[in-house]
């Protein structure tokens, strides 16, 4: 059955406190040089064959992410 | 004068719909309660989206409910001017089915925060806040994990110009909303959402205080139309 | 003779796998020999805590069971409360699990107790968790701590009920075994109590709720039976059980409805062993045999064998006898809440369990022999020769602040101890207000919850446990415990009814950990009789030890009592300009296991303070009528931190500030910090103080007045110089957020 | 900047409260066809040049996911 990815992240402009305490704990863990975290939703769909592209922009736009906070993207394995 | 009829919202996951209807008594109306499933509001004068945790506030707090039958039967009568207040939750669900601009996510300090909360009531005119001087300080119970309103500059600016933030967060920002906004109203005035929990300040008994009666009340006034025509109109004047 | 099976492996010892095929008269087939291992491990059967829990079943006299509609071996006691209510309240241990996985541990711990409490056909309408951790600076407790408190609030905040007090302790014999144990309460009408058992055969089990998966597999007999390791102990530990409260508050709902609609005979919650438990105990406490068919069981993981389904323990499931009458309209209730139910077997006559998959019998045994007759055991019990040592290092010799200044700085210093310090860091992740019915919750000395608007009538809870008195002297220790919960309970005017604890224990097998237990029981049962309430239930937690080295033995006791009106309630802090403010007991120079010398000196030794349950009684008699007689503004018990921390909180609490005067007779240092029990400071005005002077008089409550609430935003304690509000509340608020984070 | 992706998801055998929400919800939105959901978490990272793949590992195994429950997959984009 095919599995469709979809990633959703918060837009730019909106803080991201999680990826925020991401970033302050890595020194913690003695990590150096990773200068930015964003975190976001990741989803694994398990789809029948009929469903379309369309579908699964509608799933995505109307219900997976809000669009008023967040971007995402939708992509086939 | 016969008794006001506010229905209150009942989804999966709802845990303050009995505080909401406590509120509605307290107030002097008559508590209907309306079941997530069905479509039509059983003929009520306003209506609560409480409080809680509908579906488990899973994918997005609101996210799922906002897509329920009686959603769409509140959206048809918002439209018509029906009195509507959502309360964290509910002002959640309101915000994800599009009644109100806006979106709350994630508090910055991450942590669920649960504080009797300081207020100040920016504006008596709307649906849920006539019985308030416009100024006046409040203290009420805020518990939320994803409170922080956020929504784009030109919302906010337009927010904020045509005196839509209802209630701002005084002392303290708990979650790192913008502007401190801790409640909003449609353009007409008659729908209200804000985070902090007035059904939870009805007495002193239970609550930090008796400051969030007066938001029940002033449905009530609302409804029996003391001034309830005046505030679609006095909406965008900004006199404060 | 057959070939070997691996039940060893399975957590079962010799003589146990040969009475099972002794019982059965065969070899045991996988399925029951998996049902049996689940059932017969300590967690489950209370093998090795059982000879000794018979202790509170016969100490407790017809008159203390007076009010108790269900006790010792229900899911939960019930205690009748008036008006036609009854209250049911249990505490549970999830232990080891929250130390794997912190939040997820934590969370379905709450989850668990809280359908012990359904279970008992009552809607739950409050919690309590009551925590142990390493140090409070030690890094593991820094992932521990925060994940633990995250997974209470986000399930409990989730089901809607509040969370009304607990308790936060450290010390370094909870690194790799943090105790996390949390209490539900629940209101039921006392025409409405069910029972857990499957009776009427034709009768039909039905399961309802989540889903069967492979959530901690053997989870009962491996996580909260075998003692870590360290790391390798923790990496061979099966996949750990996920909470869905979602599920969980659909469920209460759904129950609720169900009971209200007449429609169940028996219900049992699925808990630790999963299905095992659930049938085997319905069948074992019902009056015939049962029949379950695995193939009708919903799954959510493919190629399960039957022994997975049956020790499965995913989460937010129930099972109910419903008679065949009421089935469909059993179910058209779970469809309203989008509840998956489904019949997965009946009750029969006889008295065989019967358990078929694809058509073979996979299980066919006498119910009792799995649920209640199982392995019991004499453990050797022996006081550890190390006893006389410890309470020979009395903590005399410790160093005592020789100023008045080095007395005021260790009231700012004992303020900010993390085991003295505000828990607003813990308490303000837990809603306490959903249900509009909390009257007092933390930093309240108990929860108070209001159960019934009409009369005002409600409930007060606290658990409480210095689990360092207990170390002392597990007997004095554990009186000491049920005393001060019971103290915190009549410090808000309610009457204490009823007790429950959790037995939190290293390993069994050891003689002096089972000294301990053994004395632990004893000192609770003994104090319960003296004090005239009963042990209504409760739960054992053993093996909460890293290596060969013990927790500190922690018998947590939480106690119930009830307040007619709810109006009447006494506030823990000062309130009224110009009260007097009273001290309520003797005080003695009592440093054994005190906070000074755990927080100051890192030091352990010596006696606990004197146990007086007499004048702890007394003590509530007063308040009990004091708040009937509205005499009092502001009553805290004293514990921890003595006279100094009680003053702290009391002005903090309220923002007074009172002019203090220590009494001559004693050592200002002494006076402050001494932790001697059955101590209640009191806010009294001038008008009733001399009804309450009577009071204590008829009662034999010695009484010194220590001073007032004054108008200035201070502490004076004479003759130390004056502690600002400011400095009190900046001291005891920084500790947490510096130790874990600010938000 | 390299930019890197780690996608986390809960183990099979662990249940997914969030991604049945899902399957359950999206019905009601009229779509048809999505047997199975299950949700993740997504994070973007921009890392130095010299973050070599143990420790993009390690931040993946200790900070980013929890090896009790989740697994997890890294990627550089
Ligand atoms: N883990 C917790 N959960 C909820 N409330 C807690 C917790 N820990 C402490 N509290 C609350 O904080 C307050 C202070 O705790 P504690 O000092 O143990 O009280 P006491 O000394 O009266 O037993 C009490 O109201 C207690 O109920
Ligand atoms: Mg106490």
């Amino acid at each position: 059955m095919p599995r469709v990815v979809v990633d959703v992240v918060p837009k730019p402009e909106i803080l991201d406190p999680q990826g925020q305490a991401i970033v302050r704990a890595l020194p913690r863990l003695g990590v150096r040089g990773v200068r930015d975290v964003r975190q976001g939703k990741h989803f694994e769909l398990d789809v029948d064959d009929d469903v379309d592209a369309d579908t699964l922009h509608r799933i995505a736009g109307e219900l997976l992410a809000n669009p008023v906070i967040e971007d995402w993207t939708v992509r086939r394995l | 004068m016969s008794t006001v009829r506010i229905g209150v919202i009942t989804f999966p996951g709802t845990l303050d719909d009995i505080d909401a209807a406590r509120a509605v008594r307290y107030a002097g109306a008559e508590p209907v309660s309306l079941w997530h499933a069905d479509d039509d509001l059983r003929g009520v004068d306003a209506v609560i989206v409480p409080g809680g945790f509908s579906y488990g506030d899973y994918l997005r707090a609101g996210a799922i409910a906002a897509h329920q039958p009686v959603l769409r039967a509140v959206r048809g009568a918002a439209s018509r001017g029906l009195p509507v207040l959502g309360i964290c939750n509910g002002f959640q669900i309101l915000c994800e089915a599009g009644l109100l601009p806006g979106a709350l996510v994630r508090n910055a300090g991450l942590h669920f925060v649960c504080r009797d909360q300081r207020l100040r009531v920016e504006t008596s005119a709307t649906a849920w806040t006539g019985r308030y001087a416009a100024g006046a300080e409040i203290v009420v119970p805020l518990k939320s994990i994803e409170g922080r309103y956020v929504a784009d500059s030109a919302t906010l600016a337009m927010l904020e110009g045509d005196g839509r933030v209802v209630f701002r967060y005084l002392g303290v920002n708990p979650n790192g909303a913008v502007n401190d906004i801790a409640g909003i109203a449609s353009a007409d005035g008659r729908v209200v959402g804000l985070m902090p929990h007035p059904e939870h300040a009805i007495e002193v008994l239970t609550g930090p205080s008796s400051d969030g009666l007066d938001v029940f009340r002033s449905a009530v006034d609302a409804v029996l139309g003391s001034g309830g025509q005046l505030l679609g109109r006095r909406i965008p004047s900004k006199m404060w | 003779m057959t070939t070997e099976q691996p039940y060893r492996e399975l957590g079962l010892a010799d003589d146990e796998y040969a009475r099972i095929r002794e019982i059965l008269g065969r070899v045991p087939t996988d399925a029951e020999l998996a049902m049996y291992s689940v059932m017969w491990s300590e967690h489950c059967s209370y093998k090795s805590s059982k000879v000794h829990l018979r202790y509170f079943g016969e100490t407790t006299t017809k008159a203390m069971r007076r009010r108790m509609l269900a006790g010792i071996g229900e899911n939960a006691g019930v205690v009748e409360v008036g008006d036609g209510w009854a209250v049911t309240f249990k505490i549970e241990s999830h232990n080891h699990p929250s130390y794997v996985e912190p939040y997820q541990g934590a969370a379905t711990g709450v989850g668990g107790i809280v359908r012990d409490i359904m279970a008992m056909g009552a809607r739950p309408i409050a919690v309590l968790d009551s925590l142990r951790f390493g140090p409070a600076d030690a890094s593991d407790t820094a992932r521990v701590l925060p994940g633990v408190v995250a997974g209470i609030g986000g399930y409990g905040n989730c089901l809607g009920l509040p969370n009304i007090g607990g308790e936060v302790y450290f010390d370094p014999a909870y690194a790799g075994n943090p105790l996390v144990n949390a209490l539900c309460v629940g209101v039921l009408r006392v025409s409405d109590l069910h029972r857990a058992h499957a009776s009427g055969a034709g009768n039909k089990i039905v399961l309802f709720g989540a889903r069967t998966g492979r959530d901690g597999i053997g989870g009962v007999s491996v996580l909260a039976s075998e003692s870590f390791t360290g790391e390798a102990g923790r990496k061979k530990l099966p996949s750990v059980q996920v909470g869905d409260p979602f599920a969980e508050k659909v469920l209460i709902e759904c129950c609720l409805e169900l009971f209200t609609a007449g429609l169940v005979v028996g219900i049992q919650d699925l808990g630790g062993a999963g299905l095992a438990c659930a049938t085997s105990e319905l069948a074992s406490a019902g009056d015939g045999g049962m029949r379950v068919d695995l193939d009708a069981v919903p799954l959510r993981a493919s190629g399960m064998t039957p022994a997975e389904i049956l020790c499965s323990e995913s989460q937010e499931r129930m099972c109910a006898v419903v008679r065949p009458s009421d089935v469909d309209a059993f179910m058209a209730v779970c469809a309203k809440w989008e509840v998956t139910a489904t019949v997965i077997g009946e009750v029969t006559e006889g008295d065989r369990l019967l358990i078929r998959y694809h058509g073979d019998t996979v299980v066919n045994a006498p119910p009792r022999t799995v649920a209640h007759e199982g392995p019991v055991y004499h453990r050797p019990a022996q006081r550890p020769s190390t006893q006389d040592a410890l309470e020979a290092s009395t903590p005399d010799v410790l160093v005592r602040p020789s100023t008045m200044n080095g007395v005021r700085a260790t009231v700012l210093r004992m303020a900010a101890s993390p085991g003295l310090c505000s828990r607003a860091w813990v308490t303000d992740q837990y809603d306490r207000y959903v249900r509009g019915g909390t009257v007092l919750a933390q930093p309240s000395d108990a929860g108070m919850v209001r159960i019934d608007e009409t009369t005002q009538r409600g409930v007060a809870v606290a658990t409480d446990c210095n689990a360092r008195y207990c170390a002392l002297d597990p007997y004095a220790g554990t009186q000491l415990a049920l005393a001060e919960a019971y103290r915190n309970v009549a410090v808000t005017g309610a009457t204490p009814l009823a007790v429950t604890n959790c037995l939190n224990f290293g390993a069994p097998t050891d003689p002096g950990v089972m000294w301990q237990f053994e004395q632990a029981v004893l000192g609770l049962a003994d104090g319960c009789a003296q004090l005239g309430i009963p042990v209504t239930g409760g739960n054992v937690s053993f093996y909460n030890q890293t290596g060969d080295t013990a927790i500190l033995p922690t018998p947590v006791v939480g106690v119930l009592g009830v307040i007619d009106d709810v109006r009447r309630r006494i506030p823990t802090g000062l309130g009224n300009l110009g009260d007097e403010v009273w001290l309520l007991g003797e005080t003695r120079d009592e440093f054994g296991g005190s906070a000074w010398a755990h927080e100051v000196h890192g030091h352990l030794g010596g006696r606990p303070p004197a146990v007086d349950l007499v004048r702890e009684q007394a003590i509530a008699q007063v308040l009990a009528t004091a708040a009937r007689e509205a005499l009092v503004s502001a009553a805290h018990d004293l514990s921890d931190g003595g006279l100094a921390q009680a003053l702290v909180e009391a002005c903090l609490l309220s923002g007074a500030g009172a002019q203090i005067a220590l009494p001559e007779a004693l050592e200002p240092f002494t006076a402050l910090f001494s932790e001697s029990a059955a101590r209640v400071l009191l806010g009294v005005s001038r008008a009733h103080a001399p009804r309450v002077a009577q009071l204590c008089s008829v009662h034999g409550v010695p009484v010194t007045r220590l001073g007032e609430v004054h108008s200035a935003p201070t502490l004076d304690i004479a003759p130390l110089d004056s502690l600002p509000l400011s400095d009190l509340r900046a001291a005891w608020t920084a500790t947490f957020p510096t130790l874990f984070g600010p938000w």
